[in-house]
């Protein structure tokens, strides 16, 4: 449902787009995922094994649920996520997965048959009689296996592969991403900053905090106005580095035209090997969920992704949400509903110590143990309290580092009790410093100290002096800055 | 005694434009590959300036003379462009006609080639020249005011005009977006 | 006992009936036999030591857990499409194993026996097919040579408009196919735990004891274990703990990537091969593209390769393939290869007595698994060569005599 | 992973064909049967530190020695290969 106001969306400029064969509305800032919950869309999907009805979980690339195909013809592109697919004309998504239709999936007989179905059940059967494993029970297994499928025609879309150099990349744009990048390009240094999202800025554009007065999303995109003025900076925006490699390069996908209807010759993706003297990773954090009965309804969301949909897209995902939570970040979910008038059904932490205050129903030491309704959320059960109405549960079981790319060299990261998850090792890709939530550090003020040390670690390996001011744009300047780091 | 029409390697496939990138092929009279015998660099490299005008260049470099170029083309190796060359002590084979020849101008020509090339054309200056890819054909890249002179075999000069136009489309149509 | 009936009555009584597949013993001081790695080769040599010569005084010491080594990650294919004599009767006889694998160890390895094709694009290549095809036959396999009619009607998808490789047919070998990689691991080991091999994890050898030129036992990261006999089947690693008993090998570790795609509804049913692009693909159970191409050129133990290999392997699907474009890759992997100059195995004693090694599989190691144990145990219980393996020795690179070069490239490591 | 010719500079990988072992380097006198067995077949193949032969093929053509770490692709060392040799 969307919001009377707030959100990074343009509300002037309403597009026209096409989910499982109905057409809906949404608007320019918008992601598929965004404007299906401005239409009160919940089910989008079903899952890999049991078909049970999947809705949208989270609000970016860890998306388990919302995958769709699109285009037509040889461009047919399966397992399109919906949270990272911009809304643009003429976009016709279409489910995958069922037999049937998506309401009326006739493979959830499956999920009757789960018990019988468990990890690894194949192992251990369909051996007798010998031959029918080849002509029986594997065509079988193979047609329900797969999400989207493949035209199997010749691809007749663009794409293009490119190099680039720098002294320092910059993998994310939140608030850490930003103050390395803006540290580093200061001091002189070829900076490339590559953000997976089409909007710099992180978390900053999903919350609300305010640094230096400002909303944080305002702050960034002040920041990255200044970046983007220095010669010696290349911002790439809808770019995954997908791989680290030897000898500081980076493997990196940029998706060049899938947000708009024509791309008037220019290539869909462009895959970047980029070659960095040094490193600075700042992707962040994901939520993790935590595990209860049905908590796989649509409706249920990470509560980060809630208030993401709240603060960025003007988007509340249900009416009642039930808020999950056994952490204070929990309680941000809360506050940016209640201001944005959106109705919290219960608010429930598993801490019996909790400090919690609001006009809105409080459970202390309590859980949510099942969800009620199959294709929707429509209550959820509370340990004390017995059933109560929502049609949305976010939850909130604390944070995990992203640390998936700081692994790709065989190294492993370490436990740390603080955050109760894992961070990255330091030097386990040669060159590359973490900062900010990748870390471990979930402040904002953390993360923007944490963004300025890291380049700053970087830049003296580099030999580039961190306080040196930008004495010229012109790339040979740069490499006469080691210099300076005498 | 049939008559044979002389072509030039990017006959009918050059010039192209796109957005503000130029393709255009490069007329050159003569290329002599030139191997200094051992121990004998100095005394060569000062035939070949009587020559043409230009010495042997340090490796990665090029050098413009009166009557042609000079262009460090590998170890221990350089090409002698346009100029005709007296007796030297080096190995030297005439590559006149074996080497399609190209200049890649106009704003962007960098981000054309980093689709294709694993250089860092951002270390290069005016006057450099280096071996190194385009693509998978083994290439000689000399950078230019403007732009780069390319060179690559004969046999592959329409991959090399395809490869090329298929980036500056590219690069060109991002602008667009 | 594996079997429907069992599942039923599990899934009827809250599957709370299912125990470990294999025990986790301690280490004993000594055994009969001992062998080091704990990948498809050493278990299933392990369970051919039990099963075909009742010798069960065994242990599989493995430095990791089953199934992380090159078992754990492969590209799953089975085949018997060898040309030259010696490879020929050694993976005919490894595919009439693996077609009753399933009944014989009771576990579904789900082999699966969709056809191996090898595409050609000249002629000179399809007289070769044609050639090798006619070696199958005579070994006792099947192959057929396909027109280009044929590949059109059977794989419509392939680009037969490529002027750089023209598709003159291909050689199809059906009953080549895959396996579930894991599930092969998985069965061998339980299988061999029930005849009573000790499967112990977690144990790194650092040590192999030799007095007098006899081998005595091993020295573990678990204390020191002795042994009458001791087998090395350690794959990428075999030059180490080769030579914790001074023993050198031909052997150098390459690395080699693979590729899986997100899963995808079925689209590709055989194994295809385009040799001329190293590019090999075929499609899993579960929906995933799986795919790879060639070694990254040059020595390695990182476990990890690099984009310019990838981007061939890439670009070589494409170029055949151009239906695949819109397929994403989920993840990639490199496993460490033990790549002899001929680019074939050996199954071999060594200069030690007692001390035998099992290694030089390059890439193949995979569809070998059930005839490299079979012909591995075989020697270390009897002591003499099994037929099919006999060719196999580490003599030939000295004498040259009887090498096996499949890809005619001479005798280099990284070359086959 | 980034190899630095002493020629031409820091250069990607794939500019450079690898041919194996700097064994390569000490062919074996005419005649000596088990030295050339050696030389072709026989390999230390260290999991750390090694020198190998590479060709910086497509770029000035030179062949190099290369010291590398085979177990972190780390590289230590390029010489040129004429120069090992003499």
């Amino acid at each position: 449902m969307r919001l009377e106001t707030g959100g990074q969306i343009n509300r002037d400029k309403r597009i026209t787009f096409k989910f499982n064969g109905t057409e809906y509305q949404g608007c320019e800032g918008d992601t598929l995922a965004s404007a299906l919950l401005a239409n009160r869309v919940k089910l989008v999907a079903r899952s890999f094994k049991y078909h049970r009805p999947r809705g949208i979980m989270s609000d970016g690339s860890q998306e388990p649920n919302g995958l769709v195909e699109l285009h037509q013809g040889d461009q047919i592109t399966p397992n399109v996520r919906l949270t990272q697919q911009e809304v643009h004309s003429g976009i016709d998504a279409r489910p995958q997965n069922y037999w049937g239709s998506l309401d009326w999936d006739l493979l959830e007989l499956n999920d009757l048959l789960s018990p019988f179905l468990g990890a690894g059940f194949y192992y251990k059967t369909f051996m007798w009689p010998k031959a029918f494993w080849e002509k029986l029970y594997e065509p079988v297994i193979r047609r329900a296996a797969g999400l989207g499928k493949l035209s199997m025609q010749r691809n007749s879309d663009s794409y293009e592969k490119a190099f680039a150099f720098c002294d320092v990349l910059v993998i994310g744009s939140g608030p850490a991403g930003i103050m390395a990048a803006l540290t580093a390009a200061k001091a002189g240094a070829e900076v490339i900053l590559c953000e997976e999202d089409f909007r710099f800025g992180g978390r900053l554009n999903s919350e609300t905090h305010q640094i230096g007065g400002k909303p944080g999303a305002d702050w960034a995109a002040d920041k990255i106005v200044e970046l983007s003025a220095m010669e010696n900076v290349r911002l790439m925006r809808r770019t995954t580095v997908t791989g680290a490699y030897d000898g500081g390069t980076y493997g990196a996908l940029e998706r060049v035209a899938h947000h708009v209807t024509d791309p008037q010759g220019a290539p869909l993706e462009c895959f970047w090997r980029i070659v960095a003297k040094g490193c600075v990773y700042a992707a962040g954090a994901m939520e993790r969920p935590i595990a209860f009965r049905n908590n796989d309804r649509p409706g249920v969301m990470m509560a980060s992704a809630v208030r993401g949909y709240v603060n960025r897209f003007g988007v509340a995902p249900g009416k009642r949400v039930a808020i999950f939570g056994n952490n204070d970040d929990a309680f941000r979910t809360a506050r940016d509903l209640d201001a944005a008038g959106v109705r919290i059904a219960a608010y429930v932490d598993t801490r019996e110590e909790a400090e919690i205050d609001g006009d809105f129903p409080i459970y202390k030491g309590a859980q949510i143990t099942n969800v009620k309704g199959r294709k929707a959320v429509e209550a959820v059960t509370i340990t004390g309290r017995g059933d109560v109405m929502a049609d949305c549960v976010a939850v909130s079981g604390g944070w995990n580092p992203t640390v998936h790319l700081t692994c790709h060299m065989n190294g492993r990261p370490q436990w740390d009790e603080n955050i109760v998850g894992f961070v990255p090792r330091h030097g386990m890709i040669p060159g590359m410093e973490v900062a900010g939530a990748a870390k471990g550090h979930f402040s904002t003020k953390a993360c923007l100290q944490s963004g300025i040390g890291s380049a700053k670690d970087v830049l003296k390996s580099l030999g580039i002096s961190a306080r040196a001011a930008l004495t010229g744009s012109g790339r040979r300047d740069v490499q006469d800055h080691t210099v300076l780091g005498s | 005694m049939v008559e044979l029409t002389a072509k030039t390697p990017c006959a009918g496939l050059l010039p192209v434009a796109y957005g503000a990138l130029t393709l255009r092929e490069l007329a050159v009279a003569h290329i002599t590959s030139v191997a200094p015998l051992k121990g004998q660099h100095e005394a060569v490299s000062s035939v070949v300036k009587s020559a043409v005008g230009a010495g042997l260049p340090d490796p990665g470099r090029a050098l413009k003379g009166a009557k042609g170029e000079v262009v460090w083309s590998g170890k221990d190796q350089f090409f002698v462009l346009d100029a005709e060359l007296p007796k030297l002590n080096a190995a030297t084979t005439d590559q006149s006609d074996a080497w399609a020849v190209v200049a890649l101008e106009g704003e962007g020509a960098a981000e054309v080639l980093a689709r294709l090339c694993p250089l860092d054309f951002g270390r290069m200056d005016e006057g450099d020249a280096a071996r190194s890819l385009i693509g998978h054909m083994s290439a000689v890249i000399i950078a230019r005011s403007d732009g780069y002179d390319l060179m690559v075999f004969r046999s592959m000069a329409k991959t090399l005009v395809h490869e090329l136009s298929v980036a500056m489309k590219g690069v060109a149509s991002r602008a667009a977006l | 006992m594996y079997n429907a009936f069992r599942i039923l009555k599990e899934g009827l009584t809250g599957n709370k009936g299912w125990g470990p597949v294999w025990r986790s013993p301690e280490p004993k001081s000594e055994y009969e036999i001992i062998i080091i790695g704990g990948g498809g080769h050493g278990l299933s040599t392990a369970y051919y030591l039990a099963k075909n010569h009742g010798l069960t005084n065994i242990a599989v010491l493995e430095k990791g857990y089953i199934g992380s080594g090159n078992i754990g990650r492969n590209t799953t294919i089975v085949r018997a499409n060898y040309f030259l004599p010696g490879n020929s009767e050694f993976y005919s006889h490894s595919l009439k194993l693996w077609e009753g694998l399933e009944q014989e160890l009771n576990y579904n390895v789900m082999m699966s026996q969709r056809g191996v094709i090898m595409l050609c694009h000249s002629d000179g290549q399809r007289d070769a097919f044609a050639r090798r095809g006619n070696a199958m036959i005579n070994q006792g396999d099947d192959a057929e040579l396909w027109t280009p009619e044929q590949v059109r009607a059977e794989i419509p998808y392939l680009d037969f408009d490529n002027t750089r490789f023209p598709i003159y047919g291909g050689l199809m070998h059906g009953r080549g196919g895959s396996a579930r990689h894991d599930a092969v691991a998985w069965g061998y080991a339980r299988g061999a735990d029930q005849l009573g091999v000790d499967l112990i994890q977690n144990c790194e050898v650092t040590g192999i004891d030799v007095k007098g030129g006899v081998v005595q036992g091993v020295q573990t990261s678990r204390g020191p274990i002795r042994a009458k006999k001791v087998g090395i089947v350690t794959a990428g690693r075999s030059s180490q703990v080769a030579a914790m008993a001074g023993v050198e090998v031909p052997i150098e570790s390459h690395v080699l990537q693979a590729f899986v795609s997100e899963g995808l509804k079925p689209a590709i049913d055989h194994v295809i091969s385009y040799g001329m692009g190293h590019f090999y693909i075929s499609q899993s159970d579960k929906g995933g593209l799986v795919f790879g191409g060639d070694l990254d050129f040059y020595a390695s133990y990182a476990q990890r390769g690099n984009l310019p290999m990838m981007e061939h392997v890439m670009e070589a699907g494409m170029t055949l393939m151009p239906a695949i474009g819109k397929a994403r890759v989920l993840r990639s992997w490199g496993g460490i290869m033990d790549m002899t100059p001929d680019g074939s195995f050996v199954i071999d004693r060594t200069d030690v007595d007692g001390l035998y090694m099992d290694c030089g599989w390059c890439y193949g190691g995979f569809k070998a698994v059930p005839a490299s144990g079979w012909c591995m145990a075989h020697l270390m219980a009897e002591d003499r060569h099994h037929e099919v393996a006999q060719r196999h020795t580490f003599e030939r690179f000295r004498t040259g005599e009887g090498l096996m070069d499949e890809e005619g490239t001479g005798s280099q490591h990284n070359l086959h | 992973m980034r190899i630095t010719c002493p020629i031409c500079g820091e250069r990607d990988r794939r500019e450079f064909y690898y041919t194996g072992s700097d064994d390569y380097l000490n062919r074996p006198e005419e005649g000596d049967a088990e030295g050339m067995h050696r030389y072709l077949h026989i390999r230390e193949n260290p999991a750390g530190v090694t020198k190998e032969l590479w060709c910086h093929e497509a770029g000035c053509g030179a062949w190099l020695v290369v010291e590398r770490n085979v177990t972190t692709h780390e590289v230590l060392g390029v010489t040129l290969a004429s120069e090992v040799a003499s």
